[in-house]
């Protein structure tokens, strides 16, 4: 059996055969919709062995929770492919499928040399993809390569730990170094206070790579979340908290892209959440979710995207355009909204139950409710901006075929799973046991939906404000200021004067001596 | 402590001493030329035992003084040398280009 | 083993033909080059072949009475590097060096054979005379270009240097008086009853002056200068090789004549994990406020000098192996590093990172290549560096040195900084029309070449390693070296 | 020892001294010229110390290398750098 | 403020190099309290005369038993030589000022002719008598220097072109590789002259000692040449 990663992987270096577009399309086809199959066809259970330098490792194991992730990769990764494979040049999109195939590599490792290989891997492609994707991105593709190397290199760090402790490279047995898997995996997560590559990241490069991108990147980190810290229940409140900052900041936001990279922070909380539980229903919840969330939220980066191609703008005013002009775009921003609210009949709403079922303690359940009616809150801002302020934009040009046949995929999966919500249950075999139709269920569904509606139409004036001013304060920043200003200092006493250099080397000998003494 | 020893402690620890303080670049290469004398004074003492004759058997001596160091003193005269000379030849071009022979004016290299 | 003699012969009697042809034939010359480096290459397969288990051949036949030579898996790994580097040096610069041609390739021979001297000599002041060599042609190296930096660099190298030899002379000039051998192996049974102050004063001494030709962060001050000014073919040698024999010197020094016991027992390895730390951060920091990619890339080449030594400074088997292989696969990375950066220089004169913009649109491959190294350097996966970094941090972890592990983690991430700046610029568009000197293909395959080991060494490193994991055996348990020494 | 033992050895630690006092005039004089030509005299002292030492092999070589080929490269260096009097 | 700070460094550097003084003569002390063997100078005092067939002890040590030593040193020079060479101009520049009595001049010329005789004594004599090819090689060397000295660069390179020199030194450096390979082609290892038995003859005459008289002759040459060459690249220098 071959891994989905793998064909990914091959796929990159395959495209260096594609010297026209014809044999661009038929390679990406190829492989991605092989790569849908083959995970499709995984049988749970099944491990390969390999010996390298002098562990044994396991490169390949599919278990259900893996698959389930590997089956939604798989199928946003078809989707992402060909929503962007118009625009995106060639090198570029090899990156796309390096990176691709890096996270799904990741799903289906079974050791922590190989998780941490093609996470870094994950990291240096996504990376390379920001910086040489545009002009204007190479700073942010600077920040964005740091911060995830430092939660690379804390990720190894605890690998060792975990090494020296254990002695083994298994993924089952973790105790030691959890602090830094913490760090590691908050930062791919964009945790509140390591969120900070997020939403510039997301806002600043071209909208294709912000879909793929999206896609992949938090949810590697809580798939490896679920791998290493499962069950730590404090992590829920944390979760929590960091959700709520995510629905903060995302009000204050008039760039389109900018309030979706914060909703994906307040999304993230709920998988933490479920994850942390650590209950089978929980985790479960957890990963439902992750799949609805990452059908709606690419869809609605793909919005995003269709909206900044065809006018060249991205805040949220010029969102008006889709009211109006674009049809199938609207329809499926719709379908999103329903489903990111949690409206019963849509997918969100299923895998939010999932979650809420599983919580026992009254404080995460309120918090959740509270997260449920930001989420629609700032939701009803964007549709606000949509379908309900006259705007008087024109098309520059039409949104390409490649790009709806993405968008309108995911919608129809998106409606298909909404519907009969027990469709994921019986692919994956995992039972539930949950009627999602039970009237009091639907109820405490829409609760938060109805009331972010009524808040909204009273506190419109407040929510739709402009803060063009907040006060930006980034910690990281001011650590490397103070990084450049140290080695400043230590290269002006470089001074070229020879005798200096030898007045060190007399003193090191000196130090040398002193402690024979 | 025999007092050759003492003479050559001081000899060494006196280049030293000027390759580090001196500001002249000669003074630095005078410096480097008297550790090498030191180090080579410290060999040949080390080769000499009371009473022992030159390593050079024309006949049976009784008491030969120790051949080796003075063969390493040799090579270590003869690479000092050849040190010496780059080093001179270096001070000259520096002369040429930079027009001082003060250490610490040769630093278009720095940081 | 009448190979291992020819590996310091063939490039000198090279080198002293090529001063003769010089004067008379320039075909003659250059067929030389390329004839005496194939044969060479050959003879270095032959001896790394046949080096384990280690032989030893006696200069004169006198055996204990002379100067021995001797083949371990140590020197046949350095050996390995220098049939990599030397030979993609030699190819690249045929091309690359304008001036004094004749000059560089006759030098570049004479000092492959002094470290070759140095590599595989068991005699210690034999050892100092073939430092002397590698090092005296370093100088001329670096001075070649004739420019005001070169020579002034050149004079800080060399006044440095010569200090530090100072103090490997006396050492070894004590150690013969204590002794009354210069043979190792001898040394090292006599220095069982040295006492142990007189003993640990000698190491010093031993270190401080290879110390010096190693760069470890307060004596490192003439490295960089002379990476800026002098020709790039030589930065790869200098960083592959003359440092690397220095360090590789000092460790076989170290364990073979002082012993794995008595290094731990006098706390050295202690002060070596500490110093390496000290080196890699410190040279990281100030590799940031480079603008000159060769000054970057020297301090860069100290700070893997700073891994180097916390590895190899362990006393475990893991840190030596892993000490080792990262000397190889620094010397391969750098090496990429700068024959890319040569090319740079050679086709537009471009060693600022200023210069380098938007390079990577008209180099694709070769910028890619950089890319590759530079990242390798860094120590991400899936590259040789990253294998080797790994190796290191599980031994300083095995060893409890929970600190130094943590800090190379740390010093991968200040690496990752400023070599990001690099590609960065590399990669940022650029309107300047530059004048481009096409680079030949002698120049791209050598750095190809290079380059696409750092990617096979870090997904197949079990053929260096098979090499190299014979190493510890005769390190660490320096008993067994001093009995094939003695010729037990 | 014997009475002509005695006489070389006074005559090795004298020659010791002197050994010193020329060195140390050479690295602190200001003059340089005068520094290198009591260089020169310093190798001559060390000269006599290496051949009462018994090593004639070594005082030949340090005799032409040391004293003779060092002085002339200090007397051409200082000869091609002209302004030696102002320090 | 900075002169306080200057007289610090001054005395912190005094202070440095005091300490390593002190430091360096306690360990000597304590080296004096040993006692040492000497086994292997030992032997070479007692065997090396018959297993090598040089008197001076010194030469067979240095072209013998450490002759690779030997080898190594010829090379500094060769590299010394060659540094010099790259470094000095095409052009010719005028040697400085010479302007000696006439006694000089001829003393000079008168001298040459017992250059060359101690010069070739020394090396020929090298393995009999002190001295030997570094030294003969010097005195060689030192007849293009008074020539230089005496007639001015131009004539210097005109009888002797730095082209023969650079020639000359790699002839030395050759013959002396080739000369310690005739120790494998006679069936022993690199640079055997003792071990393989090349006519050692007797102790203390002017043909015996195997390849110590030759090795000797090529070093003669090899620094000789090197050392005139070094000598005109440092008086062309700048």
């Amino acid at each position: 059996m071959i891994t989905p990663g793998f064909l990914y992987l091959a796929g990159a270096l395959f495209l260096f055969l594609a010297i026209n577009n014809k044999i661009k399309y038929i390679i990406s086809f190829l492989i991605t919709t092989g790569a849908l199959i083959i995970t499709f066809y995984l049988t749970p259970g099944y491990s390969l062995e390999i010996n390298f330098l002098n562990y044994t490792l396991i490169p390949f194991r599919v278990d259900d929770i893996s698959k389930l992730t590997g089956l939604i990769f798989t199928l946003s990764g078809l989707a992402a492919v060909f929503y962007s494979i118009n625009i995106s040049s060639r090198s570029n999109l090899q990156l796309i499928f390096l990176f691709i195939g890096s996270s799904l590599t990741v799903v289906f490792t079974g050791d922590l040399f190989i998780l941490y290989i093609f996470w870094e891997l994950m990291e240096i492609s996504s990376s390379f993809l920001i910086i040489t994707v545009s002009d204007l991105t190479k700073k942010t593709g600077y920040y964005f390569f740091l911060m995830q190397a430092v939660g690379g290199l804390s990720l190894l760090w605890g690998v060792f730990l975990n090494h020296s402790a254990t002695g083994s490279l298994s993924l089952n047995a973790i105790e030691a170094g959890i602090p830094f898997f913490m760090i590691a995996v908050g930062i791919k997560l964009a945790f509140i206070g390591l969120h900070t590559w997020m939403p510039q990241t997301y806002s600043k490069v071209p909208f294709y790579v912000t879909v793929v991108l999206s896609i992949y990147t938090t949810k590697v980190g809580v798939y490896v979340m679920y791998r290493l810290l499962s069950g730590i229940n404090i992590l829920a409140y944390a979760g929590l908290i960091s959700a709520l900052f995510g629905i903060v900041m995302a009000l204050r936001q008039n760039q389109v892209r900018k309030l979706l990279s914060y909703s994906i922070i307040t999304q993230v909380g709920y998988m933490i959440i479920g994850i942390s539980i650590g209950s089978a229903a929980g985790i479960t919840g957890a990963f439902f979710h992750l799949i609805n969330h990452i059908l709606y939220k690419t869809v609605l980066f793909m919005v995003a995207g269709v909206v900044i191609y065809t006018t060249g703008k991205e805040n949220l005013e010029d969102l008006g355009i889709l009211g109006s002009k674009l049809p199938i775009t609207s329809l499926a921003t719709l379908v999103a909204f329903m489903a990111i609210s949690g409206v019963p009949f849509f997918n969100g709403y299923m895998s939010k139950t999932i979650i809420k079922e599983a919580l026992q303690e009254p404080v995460l359940i309120w918090g959740l409710n509270l997260m449920s009616f930001g989420t629609s809150l700032m939701f009803l801002k964007f549709i606000y901006y949509a379908f309900f302020q006259n705007s008087n934009i024109n098309l520059n040009r039409k949104p390409t075929i490649s790009m709806q046949l993405g968008l309108g995929f995911l919608t129809i999966i998106m409606l298909l799973i909404g519907i009969n919500p027990f469709l994921l249950e019986n692919l994956t075999n995992i039972d539930v046991d949950i009627n999602y139709f039970d009237i009091k269920l639907m109820l405490s569904g829409i609760q938060p939906f109805l009331w972010s509606v009524i808040v909204f139409i009273l506190l419109k004036k407040y929510l739709v404000k402009e803060y063009r001013r907040f006060i930006y304060y980034d910690i990281y920043r001011e650590m490397a200021k103070i990084f450049v200003k140290i080695g400043y200092k230590l290269s002006i006493y470089h001074n070229g004067k020879l005798s200096k250099y030898l007045l060190w080397a007399t003193t090191t000998l000196i130090i040398l001596l002193s402690l024979l003494i | 402590m025999e007092l050759p020893y003492v003479v050559v402690i001081i000899l060494f620890y006196l280049g030293i001493y000027t390759i580090i303080m001196n500001k002249n670049l000669i003074k630095i290469v005078v410096g480097v030329n008297i550790v090498e004398s030191s180090l080579i004074l410290l060999l040949i003492l080390i080769s000499f035992k009371l009473g022992g004759t030159a390593p050079i058997l024309d006949r049976k001596y009784e008491l030969v003084v120790d051949p080796i160091p003075q063969a390493l003193a040799l090579t270590a005269i003869v690479i000092g040398g050849s040190l010496i000379a780059v080093m001179l030849a270096l001070v000259i071009k520096i002369y040429k280009r930079y027009g001082t022979l003060n250490v610490d004016e040769i630093r278009k290299l720095r940081g | 083993m009448e190979s291992a003699v020819w590996i310091i012969l063939l490039p000198l009697l090279t080198a002293f033909f090529l001063g003769i042809f010089k004067l008379y034939s320039d075909k003659l010359f250059y067929s030389l080059v390329i004839v005496s480096m194939v044969i060479y290459l050959y003879l270095l397969i032959l001896v790394i072949n046949d080096s384990y288990p280690p032989k030893v051949y006696s200069i004169g036949n006198w055996g204990l009475l002379g100067i021995n030579l001797m083949v371990d898996s140590f020197s046949a790994m350095f050996l390995l590097i220098i049939a990599i580097l030397f030979i993609t040096v030699i190819i690249f610069s045929l091309n690359y060096i304008k001036v004094n041609k004749h000059k560089f390739i006759i030098l570049t021979y004479v000092m492959i054979a002094g470290i070759a001297g140095m590599v595989l000599t068991a005699d210690l002041f034999n050892l100092y005379v073939f430092l002397e060599v590698s090092s005296m042609s370093s100088y001329a190296l670096t001075a070649i270009k004739k420019t005001d930096k070169s020579i002034e660099s050149s004079f800080k190298y060399l006044i440095m240097s010569t200090f530090g030899s100072f103090f490997i002379l006396l050492a070894t000039i004590l150690t013969y008086y204590l002794t009354g051998t210069l043979n190792m192996a001898e040394i090292s049974l006599e220095f069982k009853s040295v006492p142990f102050m007189i003993k640990s004063t000698i190491m010093f001494f031993f270190i401080f002056g290879y110390g010096i030709k190693i760069g470890l962060v307060p004596l490192h001050a003439w490295m960089p200068d002379s990476y800026e000014a002098s020709p790039i073919p030589y930065n790869v040698l200098s960083s592959g090789l003359v440092m690397k024999s220095a360090i590789y010197a000092l460790i076989r020094l170290l364990y073979v004549i002082f012993g794995v016991e008595f290094l731990t027992e006098s706390g050295i390895l202690n002060i070596g994990v500490f110093w390496g730390v000290l080196t890699f951060i410190i040279a990281h920091t100030l590799a940031y406020q480079q603008s000159n990619l060769n000054r970057l890339l020297g301090y860069s080449s100290i700070a893997q000098i700073g891994y180097i030594t916390i590895g190899l400074f362990l006393g475990n088997e893991k840190g030596l192996i892993g000490g080792s292989f990262h000397i190889l696969n620094h010397g391969i990375m750098k090496g990429t590093l700068f024959l890319v950066l040569g090319i740079f220089y050679y086709s537009l004169k471009a060693d600022e990172i200023e210069d380098i913009q938007g390079l990577g649109y008209k180099f694709p491959v070769l910028s890619f290549t950089f890319v590759v190294a530079a990242l390798a350097i860094v120590g991400l996966p899936p590259f040789n560096g990253f294998i080797s970094k790994w190796l290191i941090i599980e031994a300083a972890i095995e060893a409890g040195f929970f600190y130094a592990a943590f800090f190379i983690l740390v010093g991968t991430f200040l690496s990752l900084t400023y070599y990001l700046k690099v590609i960065i610029k590399l990669y940022t568009k650029t309107e300047k029309k530059t004048l481009i000197e096409k680079p030949d293909l002698s120049l791209k395959l050598p750095t190809f070449f290079l380059g696409s080991l750092c990617i096979l060494f870090g997904i197949v490193p079990s053929l260096p390693l098979s090499l190299i994991n014979n190493i510890p055996k005769f390190l660490l348990n320096n008993s067994e070296y001093i009995r094939i020494l003695l010729g037990g | 020892m014997t009475g002509g033992k005695v006489v070389i050895y006074v005559i090795l630690n004298m020659l010791m001294i002197f050994l010193l006092f020329t060195a140390f005039f050479a690295v602190f004089t200001k003059n340089l010229l005068n520094s290198i030509i009591t260089l020169a005299i310093f190798s001559a002292i060390l000269i006599v110390i290496f051949v009462i030492l018994q090593a004639p092999d070594a005082a030949l070589a340090e005799a032409v290398i040391g004293a003779g080929l060092t002085l002339t490269f200090f007397v051409i260096t200082i000869n091609k750098t002209k302004d030696w009097q102002n320090e | 403020m900075s002169r306080v700070h200057k007289i610090f460094r001054k005395f912190y550097k005094i202070g440095l190099v005091l300490f390593l003084a002190i430091f360096l003569l306690f360990i000597f002390d304590e080296i004096q309290n040993l006692d040492i063997k000497r086994y292997l100078s030992e032997h070479y005092i007692s065997e090396g005369v018959q297993e090598t067939g040089a008197i001076n002890l010194v030469t067979s040590v240095l072209y013998d038993y450490r002759g690779f030593d030997t080898l190594g040193e010829a090379t500094v020079i060769l590299t010394a030589a060659a540094t010099l060479s790259f470094m000095t101009p095409i052009k010719k520049v005028k040697m400085l000022g010479t302007e000696f009595t006439i006694i000089i001049y001829q003393t000079i010329i008168i001298i040459i002719p017992f250059l060359v005789v101690l010069g070739m004594n020394l090396i020929f004599f090298g393995h009999i008598s002190p001295g030997g090819g570094f030294v003969g090689g010097v005195i060689l060397a030192m007849i293009p220097i008074l020539v230089t000295i005496n007639y001015g660069i131009t004539f210097s390179e005109n009888k002797l072109k730095p082209n023969h020199k650079s020639l000359l030194e790699g002839i030395g450096a050759i013959g002396f590789i080739l000369l310690g390979l005739l120790g494998i082609f006679a069936g022993s290892n690199f640079l055997a002259s003792g071990q393989a038995n090349f006519g050692l003859g007797n102790p203390g005459e002017l043909i015996s000692a195997g390849l110590i008289p030759y090795l000797n002759l090529m070093i003669g040459i090899k620094v000789g040449a090197g050392l005139a060459a070094i000598f005109n690249s440092l008086i062309k220098e700048g």
